[in-house]
């Protein structure tokens, strides 16, 4: 591995980060408390730690197509217990944010980014979340029809699964939150 | 004071037995809530996973309605829901000109001012230990209980505000009040992997895995959470964990409304029990032997 | 040198006492042990500053008596600066202390004297920073000379 | 009428590149009272001091301005040549034309109007300045240090070897500190006790040395040269002269094994009566009150008392007030540790097995708890596989402190060293973020612990450790290798940081010292008195001024023995004389004065009549506590108090001279 770094590129990148995460990216010592306590970190293609130092060095494609990013489940156990109160949860939000505004999708993790966004259509459309849909869409996005299948018949004999999704009044607000902030 | 009721989209689909539940104490106790009108879904991990004012704009609607309502505090059982509100206001009491953009774009104000609970806070702050102490009718004596918080009710703490990050007690407390025996383990705010459950199933078997093997190793017959993901994970997805590392777990999982419901004496079939993936009979039969 | 000699002619003669906005007399009360010090820093270091400043040296900014301002603005200045150690770092263990109170309490009576509280400021610098010392000489420099209005109108009737 | 000489110094071409001198001396000859003016290429050097001294005889000169460098450069200098032809030293001043001016400024007309505007408001100081005798305060030769660890050792054995009385003061019952809790040392590995208990026994035997232990400084006034001090010793129940040491009364003791050693580290149980360690200087016990059945449950326990021979356990003695003067004191209370219990994710306290590296020292001691055989608390069983964990509550700005504890990376290198030594076949992990070796051996010390004694050292910190099957399970990270790391050890030892001792706070109020926020007393100047406090007469050593290790300790308690030696190598002190001053004659005794001085500097003093009649009380300073800072004068509403050499006058005179 060898990165050459460019000024220009990394003050941009950095800079970029910095200004949505509200705050410093070299408040980050690289302890590796983060990684040591992720419960996600073994299935990661770099460590917490890794990502922060990579932002920092403007390895911006590397970060961005990062398994790690789309792995992260937001536990926020890292940023708990970071020495310096380094807001690690954010910057994996905010990385997310940049790749998803730049349209960069996840080579190796589609399926995280797509539930999302799967997710948000949903709210769009409903104001709230009609899990039957989502659960269809979302299949049929990926194509992982029959992943989780057999746990359909009992969802549905229990209740769980709703065959009717409800939709709020006053979709038009929800609309236009969308507007301003999308 | 009005208390305003955020039930969220879990409580209404996959985990119907939460409301239920829930409001079959509250009835029982006689304490009365509002369900938030024509409340949206607070976006969850999605909405701040992708777009961070998304995800402040979206639960600012649902307080900003309930503030118009004539409330002041608001109780959000699903842990999900509660921290996506917490961060909201959190961001909004800091964020001058986010919250600007916010209630522009609303066209509602917002006060900040609202108090935000979660089921636990609520039930030991906003009912009370002596209440709730009164209306046990059947002690649960001899049962285990391990409560699992998971990450959403404790994490981030600058934020939720609310127990010991690293060693939470309230739910273990509600737990004692119901005449079981809490059980401590080493895995309460280990996270089940929560939002992933769809997206990446094997990681989040691993996850949830660990917290229930290390429930089972001490020695609990049940567990309870107060999260409707986590239950999702530890309930709906159980026999596909005990399958896949080949060891039995035999653990229901409980909401803890439908714990204290069952120490009040209602009939399991009113709270809803029969509702999870894990048959709750051998306990339920346990409790019925108590007397 | 010819770019020099043409800015000179721009602004004119260069007025070093002159009674004008463009180039106002700035008095800045320090304190012996960490403000010189970082003056005396930023000196050693070859940084540049401003030239409008004068520094007037008292052993801590705890001895600054208020009518000090009052005079100096009496005597021309157009900016009075005061500038000691940060709070907790006092040589004098609770001097800055003191002064702080006091320009509290002052502030007040300066305004009522009819001060322009603008052209007065309050700042720590320590003895490692000669960086911040330059810093607020020039952008309290240039603050004064965006300030409207003369000298005289630094005492403003009410 | 005033005679001035004003010398305008080039400094080659450091101040006469970018300043016009001659138009400066030009412009002070100008001035009214100013009888010469002169230009030179070096002021500093000897033909520049000597035209100074040649000019002040000659003229006649009553002050003397120099534009030249800085006041911190060259003041004394120029001072010390003025006295030199009888001028009071502090009619000299300066008007700094190198670092405020030239150093500072490109445009020579304007650098050269700026000179001369300081040039001019120095003449007009200058013709303005009082002589100033600088003043002189009687010194009692005698040192108080408070504080019986190293350090406090270290600089009382000094102090008394140099001829002086010193009296030691230590709050436990027995003097050593820290250092005599601990096993072996890096890295030599001395044993601690073997090269600390010599000291302790010289010190409590050496002539000139008063030991009180048990006992702690209650109250301090006065100043350099003539301290009061008031020491509480707390009533041991027990008679030092008569006592022998010979144990029966602790053997006695039905309290056993109801206590926590606070000396073991609450690894072991003490009696009610005891000695904390076996050699304890003095080998006296202490009758510990709040746990004595005898006062507990009243009075009919009396079983020590019984066995004892000499007779000497008195369960009637009182806390007793000791008064002393002094001259000098040194502040050497040393340290705690943080209390780990706040990482929750750790389990300190919550599981047995894992412990504070201080604990780990007991358990290495031979006078330890387990004799020296490293056993877990929790089953006795010797562990086979031990992580060490570095930065507990060090760097930790979020839940600890943000600095580093300095001595926890050589440690811990010791301890995994030691439990390579004593375990054969064990292994240890050390997680670390950095390591930092920097004295004379420690850096091959540490590489000894990983190269011979097979310590695995992982670039991370630990995220959480819990318990599972007996084993402790320490999850942790390897940043070199880009991996989460997971651990099964049987015990975990927590490098905790250290933090100053509890109460040093309350001390140095006390003292009039001034310490940091975390506090940690702090140095006169951090690198050029590191032995002197912020107060005359006051020095520091130890671990109470901030993290450091024994060979540090012994240096700066040598070092502010030294100093005192030197402060008493004279009969006085001799204090500049730009202090306050008041006039006695329009003092109107308000004292708001009195309220504003930190250094208690300002008392109440009588003037009589002859026939002794009181006249009227005034404000009085006392020159060995004022500093000079001038927070007085500004109190002061009848103007009667003002500061030497920053007189009001020359302050308006200098105002008045930048005039437009």
């Amino acid at each position: 591995m060898k990165t050459v770094i460019n000024e220009q590129s990394r003050r941009n990148f950095a800079a970029q980060v910095e200004s949505m995460l509200h705050d410093k990216l070299a408040k980050c010592y690289q302890c590796g408390k983060c990684s040591a306590g992720c419960p996600v970190n073994f299935e990661m293609d770099y460590t917490p730690n890794q990502i922060i130092k990579m932002t920092e060095l403007g390895m911006e494609d590397t970060v961005l197509n990062s398994k790690t990013i789309w792995l992260c489940v937001s536990c926020n156990t890292c940023s708990t217990r970071c020495p310096k109160g380094f807001e690690v949860t954010g910057i994996m939000d905010v990385l997310r944010e940049i790749a998803e505004k730049k349209g960069v999708t996840s080579k190796v993790e589609k399926e995280v980014q797509m539930f999302h966004e799967v997710f948000l259509d949903n709210v769009k459309s409903n104001g709230r979340i009609f899990e039957l849909e989502l659960v269809g869409k979302y299949k049929l996005k990926t194509r992982h029809l029959f992943r989780d299948m057999f746990l359909a018949p009992k969802m549905l004999e229990k209740g769980k699964l709703k065959m009717h999704g409800e939709k709020i009044a006053d979709l038009n607000q929800i609309a236009k939150i969308f507007k301003d902030f999308e | 004071m009005k208390l305003a009721y955020y039930p969220g989209c879990s409580l209404k689909g996959t985990s119907f037995e939460y409301e239920v539940s829930l409001l079959k104490i509250l009835e029982a106790m006689n304490i009365e809530i509002k369900e938030i009108p024509d409340w949206n879904c607070c976006g969850a991990s999605a909405a701040h996973s992708i777009n961070h004012n998304l995800a402040i704009a979206l639960p600012a609607r649902n307080l900003a309605i309930a503030e118009k309502d004539g409330c002041e505090s608001v109780l959000a059982p699903c842990a999900a829901c509660s921290n996506r509100l917490k961060n909201a206001d959190y961001e909004l009491k800091n964020d001058d000109i986010l919250k600007k953009k916010i209630t522009d774009s609303l066209e509602m104000p917002y006060d900040s001012k609202m108090s935000i609970n979660n089921m636990l806070e609520f039930l030991i702050g906003t009912v009370g230990k002596d209440k709730i102490k009164s209306m046990v009718k059947k002690p649960l004596s001899g049962l285990k209980v391990a409560s699992y918080y998971g990450c959403l009710l404790v994490r981030p703490p600058k934020v939720m505000q609310f127990d010991d990050p690293e060693n939470p007690v309230t739910m273990d407390e509600l737990v004692a009040l119901t005449g079981a025996e809490p059980v401590d383990y080493s895995f309460k705010t280990e996270c089940c992997g929560a939002i992933n459950s769809l997206s990446k199933p094997d990681v989040v078997m691993a996850l949830t895995g660990n917290v229930l093997y290390d429930i089972k190793k001490h020695g609990a017959d049940l567990v309870v959470v107060a999260c409707p993901l986590c239950h999702s994970n530890l309930d709906v997805r159980q026999r596909e964990i005990e399958r896949k590392y080949d060891e039995k777990l035999g653990l229901p999982v409980l909401f803890i409304t439908e714990l204290l419901g069952l120490s009040f004496g209602i009939d399991p079939k009113d709270l809803a029990i029969d509702g999870h993936m894990v048959a709750a009979d051998k306990v339920l039969k346990k409790i019925d032997q108590n007397i | 040198m010819e770019d020099k000699d043409v800015k000179k002619e721009e602004h004119g003669a260069p007025k070093i006492s002159g009674d004008n906005s463009n180039d106002p007399r700035i008095i800045a009360f320090v304190c012996n042990w960490c403000t010189y010090s970082g003056a005396d820093l930023a000196g050693t270091s070859r940084m540049k500053y401003s030239d409008n400043v004068r520094v007037i040296k008292l052993p801590c900014t705890g001895r600054i008596d208020p009518l000090f301002i009052v005079e100096a603005f009496k005597k021309g200045a157009k900016g009075v600066l005061v500038s000691g150690c940060h709070p907790g770092d006092c040589h004098y263990t609770s001097g800055n202390y003191h002064s702080r109170r006091k320009y509290a309490t002052f502030r007040d009576l300066l305004g009522y004297l009819g001060v322009d509280l603008d052209r007065v400021e309050f700042s720590w610098v320590s003895a490692s920073e000669g960086n911040k010392w330059v810093s607020i000489i020039n952008e309290f420099t240039d603050k004064i000379k965006s300030l409207p209005g003369k000298s005289t109108d630094i005492f403003t009737k009410k | 009428m005033s005679r001035i000489g004003v010398f305008v110094c080039w400094c080659g071409s450091n101040i006469a590149g970018t300043v016009d001198v001659e138009k400066v001396r030009e412009e002070a000859a100008k001035i009214p009272g100013v009888v010469s003016a002169l230009d030179y290429k070096y002021m500093c050097s000897d033909p520049g001091q000597n035209s100074l001294r040649n000019i002040i005889k000659e003229k006649n000169l009553t002050g003397v301005v120099l534009a030249a460098c800085s006041p911190h450069m060259h003041e004394n200098t120029f001072r010390k040549a003025a006295a030199k032809e009888g001028l009071n030293p502090y009619f000299v001043e300066i008007a700094n034309i190198r670092e405020q001016v030239s150093w500072v400024h490109e445009d020579k007309e304007r650098a050269t109007a700026k000179a001369v505007d300081l040039m001019k408001m120095m003449v007009e100081k200058v013709k303005r300045d009082k002589p100033i005798e600088d003043v002189r305060v009687p010194l009692n030769k005698k040192a108080l240090v408070i504080g019986g660890g190293i350090a406090g050792i270290q600089a009382a054995l000094d102090i008394a070897n140099g001829g002086v009385e010193v009296i030691l003061v230590e709050k436990e019952p027995s003097i050593g500190g820290r250092m005599i809790q601990l096993d072996e040392t890096f890295p030599t590995l001395d044993c601690s006790s073997c090269i600390m208990t010599p000291k302790m026994v010289e010190a409590n035997q050496h002539p000139n040395i008063k030991l009180y232990t048990y006992s702690e400084v209650e109250d301090i006034s006065g100043y350099i040269g003539n301290f009061k001090v008031k020491i509480k010793k707390k009533a041991r129940s027990v008679v030092e002269k008569d006592c022998t040491g010979c144990g029966e009364c602790w053997n006695a003791c039905p309290m056993h094994k109801n206590v926590k050693s606070e000396f073991n580290v609450q690894l072991s149980e003490r009696t009610a009566i005891y000695v904390p360690f076996p050699q304890a200087v003095p080998l006296v016990p202490v009758l510990d009150r709040s746990v004595c059945l005898h006062f507990k449950k009243g009075g009919k326990c009396q079983k020590c008392y019984d066995a004892c021979g000499p007779k000497c356990i008195n369960f009637d003695l009182q806390d007793e007030i000791i008064e002393e003067t002094v001259g000098a004191i040194v502040a050497s209370t040393g340290y705690d540790l943080m209390d780990t219990s706040m990482y929750g994710e750790y389990g300190y306290g919550k599981y047995k097995d894992v412990i504070s590296g201080l604990q780990f020292e007991r358990l290495l001691s031979a006078s330890g708890p387990t004799e020296g055989v490293i056993k877990r608390p929790s089953d006795g069983k010797t562990p086979q596989t031990i992580v060490f964990v570095q930065c507990v509550g060090s760097r930790d700005p979020e839940k600890g402190v943000p600095y580093c504890s300095k001595v926890c990376c050589m440690y811990t290198a010791k301890h995994a060293k030691l439990f390579a030594h004593k375990v054969h076949g064990s292994q240890s992990y050390v997680f670390y973020i950095d390591i930092r070796s920097t004295s004379k051996g420690y850096e091959e010390f540490v590489r000894g612990t990983m190269e011979q004694d097979g310590a695995i050292y992982l670039r991370g910190r630990v995220s959480k450790i819990y318990e599972d099957q007996g084993k402790l399970i320490v999850k942790g990270a390897d940043t070199l290798s880009g991996n989460q790391v997971e651990i099964a050890a049987d015990m975990v030892v927590l490098a905790t940081g250290v933090i100053p001792k509890k109460g040093s706070d309350k001390l140095a109020q006390m003292l009039g010292i001034s310490y940091d926020k975390y506090g940690f007393f702090t140095e006169s100047h951090p690198k050029l008195r590191p032995a002197e406090s912020s107060t005359a007469g006051i020095f520091l050593a130890g671990m109470a001024q901030g993290p450091r290790d024994i060979p540090e300790s012994v240096v700066s308690g040598s070092a502010a023995a030294s100093k005192i030696l030197g402060l008493f190598s004279k009969n006085e002190y001799e204090v500049e004389g730009t202090i306050a001053n008041v006039n006695e004659a329009t003092c109107v005794a308000c004292f708001y004065c009195q309220r504003v001085c930190a250094y208690n500097a300002i008392s109440k003093k009588e003037i009589k009549d002859r026939s002794g009649k009181l006249i009227k009380v005034v404000a009085n300073v006392n020159p060995g506590l004022c500093t000079g800072c001038g927070a007085c004068v500004n109190a002061c509403f009848s103007k009667s108090i003002d500061v030497k050499g920053f007189m009001d006058d020359q302050i308006y005179a200098e105002i008045k001279a930048l005039a437009i």
